[in-house]
């Protein structure tokens, strides 16, 4: 383990609860999106949210990420109510989040993509810096560096971003995250489309990163993903919460079987 | 065609062929200015003039008669051609030889009608082809634009087609002259031909151009009809250059007005004229009167663009080649037969300007400006095509006859659009310089 | 009351011509992506398609007689004027509408101009960024004109009215007003009347046509049109030729109220582009409803009773009224989303 | 602070052997005179500024003209009103243009793509319109705002710093007048001080943060930075270029018109960044003094002298070589123009800059793609 592993997850509390998601509802007009979501999520585990599609998943991650405010109740974080914050205000409490598809800046260099976020968490949402190179913030760099050495992205350091292949986008990403060293981190669907083999190296590399001490939630369709990486697993089925609990209890209880497991995954 | 020498030299210059000049730095070139006497002095050399019109956009076909205008100057200064209205002018000091025995040569410019271009064009004309004189305008602004520079570089500007007060008025300039008549002029001029054909009970609803122009002759001619018992019903500002003016154009017919007058130049005046006709103002009745348009400024670019619309409108002209003076003819002459067809206005007065500077310097014996300057100031002329005239010392500007003209009803070419009915003269439109403001300034020119 | 209909009749005149000139710049612009700044020389191409029919129509035999001088020393030259004395007073008829009939000459020249710019040019421009779209159209712009220039030259040329339609049209008395209340030039309604059914005719043609599905749809979200296998590409090719000829017929009809010269494409380039963006990217209703706006916003905001209020306010109307509507509705009148954001 | 990178500080030693040495190698391509070098030289100012925008964000503002405007009209009064020196004159013209920025960028930046442009647009267009009617008072209209001999000029009053005797009063520097190489020379120094500037800026985590904006807007906010004082801020900066470069039009010329703030001129500045390369620091420079060339230089040449430099040739081919010459010179100018921009894009995809430099590597190392796309990066970065 590196240097900067331990520096990612800096004074994670076992028990803390660091996300809470308190009765929430979501309607669009008349479609009852979510109902009644309470989500508790403890510092320092990796929560999954599974359920089938259209069983409201993106748009529960969309009310934590202060995307779509909720049409009732509130998603608390850390002691702070996200409802009504800005998407980088929210950021700058510690959370990140990985996207479905890779949101990364594709025309910089790929060193520059993981020293962005960087500048983001030491000089706050907005500070006008113009006057030091960038290349020469050498603490920030070596991080950067140090991270991409982890995420096999080095010897890439100084390609466009926009020309990595899809899976090194999605590791690219997370590296870009995880300097932020967030208080929670938010992944959506991190395999989705990605090979057997791909899937397992992510598979690899998020344990890396949960051994750490870093809080997960996760969204998945891919059971293999979620089985071997949750604590806990929340189970949503049209807008509702039907089962929450670790992955064995979650897997016995016979609503999600009827609801969710009983089809055949993908 | 003749061939130029110093233009083979200009060009060689500009297209970057002179490599062994790469040596001159900046204080050699600066030094060479000290060195002079006076900004551009041609010492020993051939003088050099500078031609600074609109050769594109919207005035372009404006610019480009001037242009010619001044190339045939050149000519018969030289001594080629017949001579033209060297032969008429008079009392001149011209021989046909050039200026003070030296051959005048010239650069040209394109102002894009745009005050910044313009005096672009004029720097690169004094500071790198070394013009000792300056000419050529279509538009106030540019007039202005390049007297002040010109003012300030040390080196004589002659106007070319301006006609708002401020050239000569607020903005005067020790070294700018016109030769051309202004708003002013043209509202005393048109006045007693509007009393006689349209009578003194009038009712007048005034278009004005949005701009220092347009103020400056709605001043004008509103003061001029006023005094002729004219009523004044509302006068409405446009935008400049707005292409439609219908919007402007319905108020007029149930404003209870029987007159319209349409202070628009140029592009304006040839949109809002037609628009005007195609309201169908010259068929109406208004106050038990025939409605009538009237503009007061008429140029024959202008005439041909408004089409039809043009004929029976009454306006004011500088000059016109039907004249039957003999500088009118002779000018008339020596331009037909060297661009087949006859001049407008706008060449007319570039060509005088050309002739009156290089005589003003013949007579002065000298390139010196302040020289120059006091032997254009209070010259009386006559020969040029528009009567005896004195160019103002205290103002520089021109005073002489102004024609006032009507859309000709049946052309028989794009050349005779226009019909000279009457001449207003020079007494009656002259005013006193202290009515527009401005100050000359000093005779003693800055350095260059 | 007379005043307000004549301002009305106004401002539908000026927005018949805003919302045709926007109507084949927002086709380009939604469809094919194309910041095309050449529409406004489309526009002026469309004018000179009158000028150079009437020209053919007029076009003399001249014989120089040498015992006569004018004025200016040149040979008298005589002039007959070839369709005429062919056609008689037919000829004349045709030289007397040569500008309602020079539309169905700019038609098929337009529709050629339009599809031989996109083939030779334009369609290498799709992929590339919209700055060089700007830079490769502004440059096609000024040697179009260019080329106009140096055949008319900078001078307009005037283009009559049909002697028929050049009388003014009592409107007023259709509206039960007193005789002259309201007085209207024949040639605008005409004109009024000739954009309605162009708009009317190029809605029709997208809505009740394959093509102009297709083309809907390609506006609507271009990536699933090029999946579905349709051939983008002709389809492409046909839309610029048909906002080619749409720009150029409203120029044609035009050319009476406006005298045209090889400048007036530049005067109304950032217009269109006004009206088309307050319509909303993507939108082919809002391009015409933003342009029928915006002229009866300006015309009346010309009427001397506003003007005392606001002095100068008719100078920037356009701009004033363009500015609120994009602040409060972020794409414009009907704009899609995602067009021409980024 | 004053600290670049090796490869940066190599262009900024070129770039400004480059700028002052144009008396020199200007002489032969005919420009080699103030009016026109200081005109490369604002311009240049002018532009660079605009990238700092258009460049690193991507927000095409089709409205500076009419900072360039409030430059020199706020530099033409404070040399009416204070002093004819240009330290006030350009403080003035940067503060006001700032302010200005400030207030149109405040509304534009609500709405991005081609939204965000009409909206700038509109902004400079009401001010061209108003500045050339209904405020004459202050802008002096069409005739365009200039010094008077009897201008109060408070602070010269109160130095006791006289007017010449002869002339009208010069913007001048401490007591140095800035007529012709003077006001060039000082203008050739703003300008290397602002590349300076825009190196900086381009290789500063705010530049990186535009940057970023430009590339991603979505993974920006997510990533915690708020993008919109990021926008506002570069949008400033890049109008205070302009009343900077503006307030220099009016120290070496001391006028202002508003035809400086018409739609045109934004134009013009669009083409010359584009034309030189969008988001390169050179670019800009190099599209705004080709456009400025073909302007000044083409337009000045007549058939008299293009019948001189053909003199060489038989009577019938000189005629014809005119003939065709004179299409693409003096009032052909723009035909030049147009064909310059559309052989540049088609054969020079990215501006003169890039193109240029692809071109390079297409003859130089064929077979190295990978040192390329680092090459190419490391220039961006």
């Amino acid at each position: 383990m590196t240097a900067q592993a331990k520096a990612v997850a800096p004074d994670a509390v076992p028990g803390n609860i660091v996300l809470h998601v308190a009765d929430v509802f979501k309607n669009f007009g008349g479609l009852k999106a979510l109902s009644d979501i309470d989500l508790q999520v403890e510092e320092g585990t990796t929560h999954a949210i599974i359920g089938p599609n259209g069983a409201g998943k993106s748009t529960l991650l969309n009310v934590i990420i202060g995307r779509l405010p909720p049409t009732s109740g509130a998603v608390v974080f850390d002691g702070n109510v996200l409802t009504g914050m800005a998407p980088h205000e929210i950021n700058q409490l510690g959370i990140s989040r990985v996207f479905q598809t890779p949101e990364i800046f594709a025309d910089l260099s790929v060193l520059n993509n993981v020293m962005a976020p960087a500048f983001a968490r030491r000089d706050g949402a907005f500070r006008v810096n113009m006057f030091r190179a960038v290349m020469d913030e050498a603490e920030i760099r070596a991080e950067a560096e140090g991270l991409l050495r982890e995420f096999g992205l080095y010897a890439r350091r100084e390609d466009h971003a926009g020309a990595l292949s899809r899976g090194d986008k999605r590791r690219l990403e997370l590296a870009m995250c995880l300097i932020q060293r967030p208080r929670l981190l938010l992944l959506d669907e991190p395999t989705a489309g990605m090979s057997r083999h791909d899937t397992n190296t992510t598979i690899e590399l998020l344990k890396s990163i949960k051994s750490r001490g870093m809080t997960i939630v996760i969204i998945e369709h891919d059971m293999h993903v979620v089985f071997s990486l949750a604590d806990r697993i929340s189970v949503l089925a049209q807008g509702r919460l039907i089962a929450s609990g670790p992955p064995q209890q979650v897997k016995d209880d016979p609503r999600v079987k009827e609801a969710y497991l009983g089809v055949p995954a993908e | 065609m003749t061939k130029f020498t110093m233009n083979r030299r200009g060009l060689l210059k500009t297209v970057g062929a002179g490599l062994t000049t790469a040596v001159a730095s900046p204080l050699v070139l600066t030094n060479r200015a000290y060195a002079q006497q006076f900004c551009n002095n041609p010492g020993d050399n051939d003088p050099i003039i500078g031609f600074n019109v609109p050769q594109t956009g919207t005035y372009a076909e404006e610019g480009l008669e001037q242009l010619k205008g001044y190339e045939l100057a050149v000519k018969h200064i030289n001594g080629e051609g017949d001579g033209g209205m060297i032969n008429t002018m008079q009392p001149t000091a011209l021989k046909g030889n050039g200026i003070l025995g030296k051959r005048l040569r010239y650069v040209t410019g394109d102002t894009q009608t745009n005050t910044d271009a313009a005096r672009d064009g004029a720097r690169r004309m004094i500071e790198r082809d070394g013009a000792v004189m300056v000419t050529g305008c279509v538009t106030t602004g540019e007039a202005v634009a390049q007297q002040a520079l010109c003012h300030e570089l040390g080196v004589i500007y002659m106007s070319g087609l301006t006609h708002g007060n401020d050239t000569t008025g607020k903005d005067k300039r020790r070294y700018g002259f016109r030769h051309f008549f202004q708003g002013y002029m043209s509202g005393v001029a048109i006045a007693p031909l509007l009393a006689e054909e349209y009578g003194r009970d009038r009712r007048a609803y005034h278009l004005t151009a949005d701009y220092n122009w347009g103020w400056t002759q709605e001043e004008s001619i509103m003061a001029a009809t006023e005094a002729l018992g004219w009523e004044t019903v509302r006068a409405v500002r446009t935008p400049l250059g707005i292409g439609d003016y219908s919007q402007y154009l319905t108020p007029v017919l149930n404003s209870g007005a029987d007159v319209l007058i349409l202070n628009h130049y140029g592009h304006d005046m040839v949109n809002s004229l037609p628009q005007a006709v195609q309201f169908g103002m010259r068929d109406r009745m208004a106050n038990g009167k025939q409605f009538e348009i009237i503009v007061p400024m008429f140029s024959e670019l202008m005439a041909v663009g408004a089409g039809d619309a043009v004929k029976g409108i009454i306006g004011t002209q500088n000059w016109n080649w039907q004249l039957d003076d003999a500088g009118s003819r002779a000018f008339t002459q020596s331009y037909g037969a060297e661009y087949g067809e006859p001049p407008s206005q706008s060449a007319h007065t570039g060509y005088v300007q050309t002739l009156l500077y290089a005589d003003a310097v013949e007579r002065a014996g000298t390139f010196y400006p302040p020289e120059v300057i006091r032997a254009l100031e209070d010259f009386e002329f006559d020969g040029l095509g528009n009567g005896p005239t004195l160019y103002r010392g205290s103002d520089h500007q021109c005073f002489k006859e102004v024609l006032v003209v009507r859309g000709n009803e049946a052309p028989t070419s794009r050349f005779d659009v226009l019909d000279v009915v009457g001449k207003t003269p020079r007494e009656d439109v002259m005013y006193d310089p202290a009515i527009f403001g401005g100050e000359l300034g000093p005779y003693e020119p800055n350095m260059c | 009351m007379d005043a307000i209909l004549a301002q009305l009749l106004n401002g539908l005149d000026k927005g018949g011509a805003y919302a045709l000139i926007a109507l084949g710049l927002t086709l380009v612009f939604g469809t094919l992506g194309v910041v095309n700044f050449a529409h406004g020389a489309l526009f002026m191409l469309g004018c000179f398609c009158a000028v150079v029919f009437r020209y053919l129509l007029t076009i003399e035999t001249v014989t120089v007689d040498p015992t006569q001088l004018s004025p200016w020393g040149a040979p008298v030259e005589v002039r007959t004027p070839l369709v005429q004395s062919w056609l008689g007073d037919w000829g004349a008829f045709l030289v007397d509408y040569s500008v309602p009939l020079s539309v169905i000459f700019a038609v098929p020249v337009m529709l050629v101009i339009g599809i031989v710019m996109e083939r030779g040019l334009i369609k290498h421009f799709y992929k590339r960024s919209h700055a060089e779209q700007i830079l490769v159209t502004f440059g096609l712009a000024i040697v179009l004109q260019e080329i106009v220039r140096s055949f008319f030259g900078a001078n307009p040329v005037p283009q009559p009215i049909p002697a028929d339609l050049r009388v003014a049209a009592d409107v007023g008395v259709w509206f039960g007003m007193e005789a002259y209340s309201v007085t209207y030039p024949t040639w605008r309604l005409v004109y009024l009347l000739f954009s309605a059914g162009v708009i009317g005719a190029v809605f029709a043609f997208m809505r009740f046509t394959t093509f102009g599905m297709v083309v809907r749809a390609g506006m609507a979200d271009r990536e699933t049109v090029g999946i579905l296998g349709i051939d983008i590409d002709r389809k492409f090719t046909i839309v610029f030729g048909l906002a080619a000829v749409v720009a150029g017929v409203a120029g044609a009809m035009y050319t009476p109220l406006l005298a045209p010269n090889y400048h007036i494409g530049m005067d109304f380039l950032v217009l269109s582009f006004v009206v088309v963006v307050v319509g909303g990217m993507g939108s082919l209703p809002g391009a015409v409803v933003a342009g029928f706006l915006l002229g009866v916003l300006q015309s009346f905001a010309s009427m001397n009773e506003v003007t005392s209020i606001f002095p100068g306010i008719d100078q920037i109307i356009i701009y004033l009224v363009a500015i609120i509507i994009l602040l409060v509705r972020p794409r414009g009148l009907m704009g899609r989303s995602g067009v021409m954001e980024s | 602070m004053f600290s670049l990178s090796r490869k940066d500080f190599t262009l900024l030693a070129v770039f400004s052997v480059i700028v002052m040495t144009m008396p020199i190698w200007l002489q032969p391509l005919g420009a080699a005179y103030p009016g026109l070098m200081q005109k490369f030289v604002i311009y240049a100012i002018f532009a660079i500024g605009f990238n700092i925008l258009f460049g690193l964000t991507g927000y095409l503002s089709f409205g500076h003209a009419a900072f360039l405007g409030v430059g020199s009209y706020t530099a033409v009064w404070s040399f009416k009103l204070l002093s004819m020196d240009m330290i006030p004159a350009l403080f003035f013209a940067v503060v006001f243009a700032g302010i200005f920025a400030l207030f149109i960028g405040f509304f534009s930046l609500r709405r991005s793509g081609i939204y965000f442009s009409i909206l700038t647009l509109a902004f400079a267009q009401m001010s061209y319109s108003l500045a050339y009617s209904v405020l004459t008072p202050i802008t002096n209209g069409e005739t365009g705002l200039l010094i008077a001999r009897d201008d109060p000029r408070a602070i010269d009053t109160m130095l006791g710093v006289g007017q010449s005797a002869s002339g009208m009063p010069m913007p001048s520097l401490i007591g140095i007048e800035l007529g012709g190489y003077g006001g060039f020379y000082i203008c050739a120094l703003v300008l290397i001080a602002c590349f300076f500037l825009s190196q900086k800026i381009f290789a500063s985590p705010f530049g990186m943060a535009l940057r970023g904006i430009k590339s991603n807007p979505t993974r920006m906010i997510y990533t915690g930075f708020n993008t919109k004082p990021y926008m506002l801020t570069a949008f400033v900066i890049s109008g205070m270029f302009a009343g900077l470069a503006g307030g220099l039009l009016a120290v070496t010329d001391p006028i202002a018109g508003a035809e400086r703030m018409q739609w045109t001129e934004s134009g013009n500045l669009v083409l010359m960044t584009i034309l030189g390369g969008v988001g390169t620091l050179l670019g800009p420079v190099i599209g705004a003094w080709v456009i400025k060339y073909c302007e000044n230089i083409f337009s000045a040449i007549n058939t008299q002298m293009l019948n001189g430099f053909f003199e060489f040739l038989p009577d019938g081919v000189q005629s014809v070589a005119v003939t065709v010459m004179s299409k693409f010179v003096g009032e052909g100018w723009h035909l030049t123009l147009g064909l310059v921009f559309v052989l540049i894009v088609v054969f020079l995809p990215g501006g003169l800059v890039e193109g240029a430099e692809k071109l390079r590597h297409r003859f130089r190392r064929r077979s190295d793609t990978y040192d390329l796309a680092a090459d190419a990066q490391e220039k961006r970065t």
